[in-house]
């Protein structure tokens, strides 16, 4: 059952030096307000994995928080690169970044086998990329049935999930819908998760292609109004593009970027929303 | 920079009205952010009005009436016949080859249309990261078709590419089959100085069009690789009144 | 692109002898009316698939259209057996019929192969049990990175799948709620499909909780009220107790079966609905 | 039958009160129809209202008022927190280990606890043809723990079952480990007569507890090998007069 927790304790209670954490969100319902609490809280030692790593895993890499990526796709949408990223696989800033990486069909494969207990999942993928000889977590395996050969991917099983949702109820029960991403995956296949949403309510209303996360799956949930922001959430907010845009001048730069850490995200605990 | 002189369009224009031309009435299109995703909208609103767009954060069916800024925008979700998770839109949607079209980018491409979007330079001791595979490789592999826009010149248009992220023909005839991947492959690569095909035998990048005010000089000039010239290569229409006027509305609802 | 067509031209065009047909729907909108049309239209040699085959599929076996069942649980939902189904299997009548047996767990697991274009799925089932040895279609499967060892099931891809559901729009597209069994998948998965439903509208209005079909993976779209009957279509009629209570007297006995079947399904040529 | 004499209740009912005993308060459930069921639904209305019920239909939290009808009653869709497909009931929830109690019935059990649901006689010429799996395997194999429930009787309680459908403890301690089946395997066999339980060390089905009114030596002679019986065999506590009310009033909804 899940408890419903201040974001602060939640994420102190949740998430320790070293873990493997998860934050997920495609484009839309980004736990960007999290990340910030992850930064803020000066955890160590993580392994960040998230298929779309995009300002918020610039700004926790540039932060210093993680050792090793797990990914997909790593660039801040409609933009262009994330400089954050980039400096720390390129250059070792703020320190040396262990990359994992995959493919989007690849890391929405590990994720399903991680929430179906299985300790891997089979896929059409990576066959002739130079992705095969980088990744150990990509092998080859036979069809018993036919012969082909196709692609094995790991689960993953991440020990914390954090994803940003539209509403939960007092029980904690999670309702999200819009684009909907691989959150219930990432969440099913996690020890334990953290769902940030925008308003807790009596009773969830049932929404058209709504998903529901239910409360025993979710370890806590932390209302957070604007959590997803410059992110957006379907039917709350809309996205700020502009946001998207001026990141990319603050990533490109060392100092820059130190001084919006300090004055945008350690300089306002306890500010709920996200901000960027 | 590449339109003739006195033409009232770009050479960007034309990539992308030669890319929305490329697309079929009714196809099933996997759409990626930036170029591709105006060109199949720029197709929607010219000759394909029945388009059927499919962006990997899970919209099937989507009918925007703006360009959306990024593969999740609210406004996919808002007016797609139904959205489904993204391991579904991966397995149950291109895995098993229903998309027609794939259209995909590159940072760089080689004279077999492998395509590069991970690194320049050694993968452990990077020049440029790039943002890495995505979608591409699965789209690269199972799509009927593939159709690549990217701006050609000899940093792009290499001799061999420092990583293959996305498979074309591997290294010639038969590598496909080999590597049991069931789509067609690159069908035709875009530029803003014409267009390439893969030679039916050998399936070398070969240029079959170059567009009105380009000399096929040029596009060899730009090219990484002794690019073949097709013996029929073809003059690229240049864009109607009707399609430069369409594309200029379509951006305009991006502001 | 699916086309709007009447039951019977839908199933002539559709469904040919020899065919693996999987008619879909987990108590819920079982496509009876489907069913019948087969057996009007005297099919043979098919190979039925279907995880609960029951009183649709007790029918058609005891019509004599398959050669072949593959299976899950094969049984009257809260009243017994299925008399036709053990008659064939213990007594070949009217014919011998060959059975492929599986789990629940394995013949979801082997539509979602089918949906998702690979040839074999993963999972933690059939260990320790004599399915193993009795279905050629299950067999070990080594996790390429734990060693651990679990079961492979080939994917279906029947030639035909044939589903039931509330409602399509003029385009074909189809749209369903309420239990959602494994009717998405099974379309997926099948070479050409047949959705029945209770009726076309002009618009798909959103359903929570619906699921949708898209019209280019429908062949067919043939508008049957009541085609689900004596199971039912939430929303528009319930389950009739009765009938199934019913079916067992009258599967029980060859004779009163072959009178059932020339009065209420041959007898009712052009009759839409379903009827038991 | 075997209520004592003078008693206001059956033996089926006081295994149905048994059977909803052993469920815990919050402990989430999959529900076959019949008397699993029955049980989980009056435990839902007397010790614990909190009982999260999942139906292999893909009702997740069912809370019916009245007794479904099969696993697929419109009445679950209406009242469950969420409804999923087959396939996610399966691979999302049943396969990971996320449910405590999984409830089954049996045509035959042997004493390890090993479950036939599929076929009396041999396989390929059965007596009788039973309707198979379903469900069973897997969440024999997978749910925390196993109760069953089945009325006792030599017919049923066999010295081995003529096939395996669900596995308990195989031939003995070590097995499921060996295996590889995560779950706990059955904790309880809840018949018309008492409770069988499997001895902590040789895993082989043992009386542990008798019903009002029923001498152990009948729950022997309606055993199909040599029962054994517990050391501290208890007497099963009667059904209340709160428990028969429930029960009763939850069998009228039935109508």
């Amino acid at each position: 059952m899940a408890t419903i927790l201040p974001l602060d304790e939640a994420v102190r209670r949740l998430v320790h030096d070293g873990d493997t954490v998860a934050l997920e969100g495609f484009t839309h319902l980004i736990p960007m307000a999290a990340g910030h609490e992850l930064i803020r809280q000066r955890l160590r030692g993580l392994t960040l994995v998230r298929m779309t790593p995009d300002l918020v895993y610039d700004q926790m890499i540039g932060a210093g928080l993680a050792d090793r990526l797990v990914f997909s796709w790593g660039g801040n949408p409609g933009v262009g690169s994330l400089h954050r990223f980039r400096d720390a696989v390129q250059n070792g800033w703020p320190g040396p970044l262990a990359i994992e990486e995959h493919s989007h069909a690849g890391m929405a494969n590990r994720y399903v086998a991680g929430a179906s207990g299985v300790p891997f999942a089979v896929l059409r993928g990576y066959r002739g990329t130079d992705l095969v000889g980088q990744t150990a977590t990509i092998k080859p395996i036979t069809c018993p049935f036919t012969g082909e050969e196709l692609t094995a991917v790991p689960a993953l099983n991440p020990d914390v999930a954090i994803v940003h949702a539209q509403r939960a109820d007092r029980a904690g029960n999670v309702q999200l819908w819009g684009i909907l991403g691989v959150q219930k995956e990432a969440v099913l296949a996690a020890r334990r998760s953290l769902a940030t949403v925008e308003e807790i309510v009596d009773e969830l209303a049932p929404v058209p292609g709504a998903v529901l996360l239910p409360a025993r799956v979710v370890t806590a949930v932390a209302e957070v109004p604007g959590g997803a922001s410059p992110s957006y959430a379907q039917g709350y907010y809309d996205r700020d593009n502009d946001a998207y845009q001026a990141w990319d001048a603050i990533g490109r730069d060392r100092a820059a970027f130190t001084d919006w850490l300090r004055r945008e995200v350690h300089g306002r605990a306890g500010v709920s929303g996200g901000a960027a | 920079m590449n339109a003739p002189a006195g033409a009232d369009w770009t050479a960007d224009e034309m990539m992308t009205v030669a890319a929305a031309r490329a697309l079929r009435p009714g196809a099933a299109c996997f759409v990626g952010i930036g170029l591709p995703s105006t060109a199949a909208n720029l197709a929607r609103r010219t000759h394909a009005p029945d388009l059927w767009l499919i962006y990997e954060s899970g919209a099937l069916g989507a009918k925007p009436d703006r360009l959306p800024l990024s593969i999740g925008d609210g406004i996919l979700a808002d007016t797609a016949d139904t959205v489904v998770s993204v391991p579904e839109i991966f397995n149950y949607w291109l895995q098993p080859g229903r998309i027609d079209v794939g259209f995909l980018g590159a940072a760089q491409i080689d004279r077999y249309a492998n395509i590069n979007t991970t690194v320049i330079g050694p993968y452990g001791e990077p020049e440029v990261r790039l943002p890495g595979a995505g979608g591409a490789p699965e789209i690269a592999a199972s799509c009927r078709e593939v159709i690549v826009i990217v701006r050609q010149n000899r940093r792009t248009f290499t001799e061999s590419v420092d990583f293959v992220t996305s498979v074309g023909f591997g290294r010639g005839p038969g590598d496909r089959e080999r590597l049991g991947l069931r789509g067609g492959g690159p069908v035709r690569v875009i530029t803003d100085l014409g267009v390439l095909e893969p030679d039916p035998d050998t399936r070398e990048l070969t240029l079959t069009s170059v567009h009105p005010g380009v000399d096929p000089e040029q596009a060899r000039e730009r090219t990484g690789w002794e690019l073949k010239l097709a013996p029929d290569l073809a003059r690229t229409q240049a864009p109607t009144p009707a399609e430069l006027a369409a594309l200029r509305a379509l951006l305009q609802t991006q502001r």
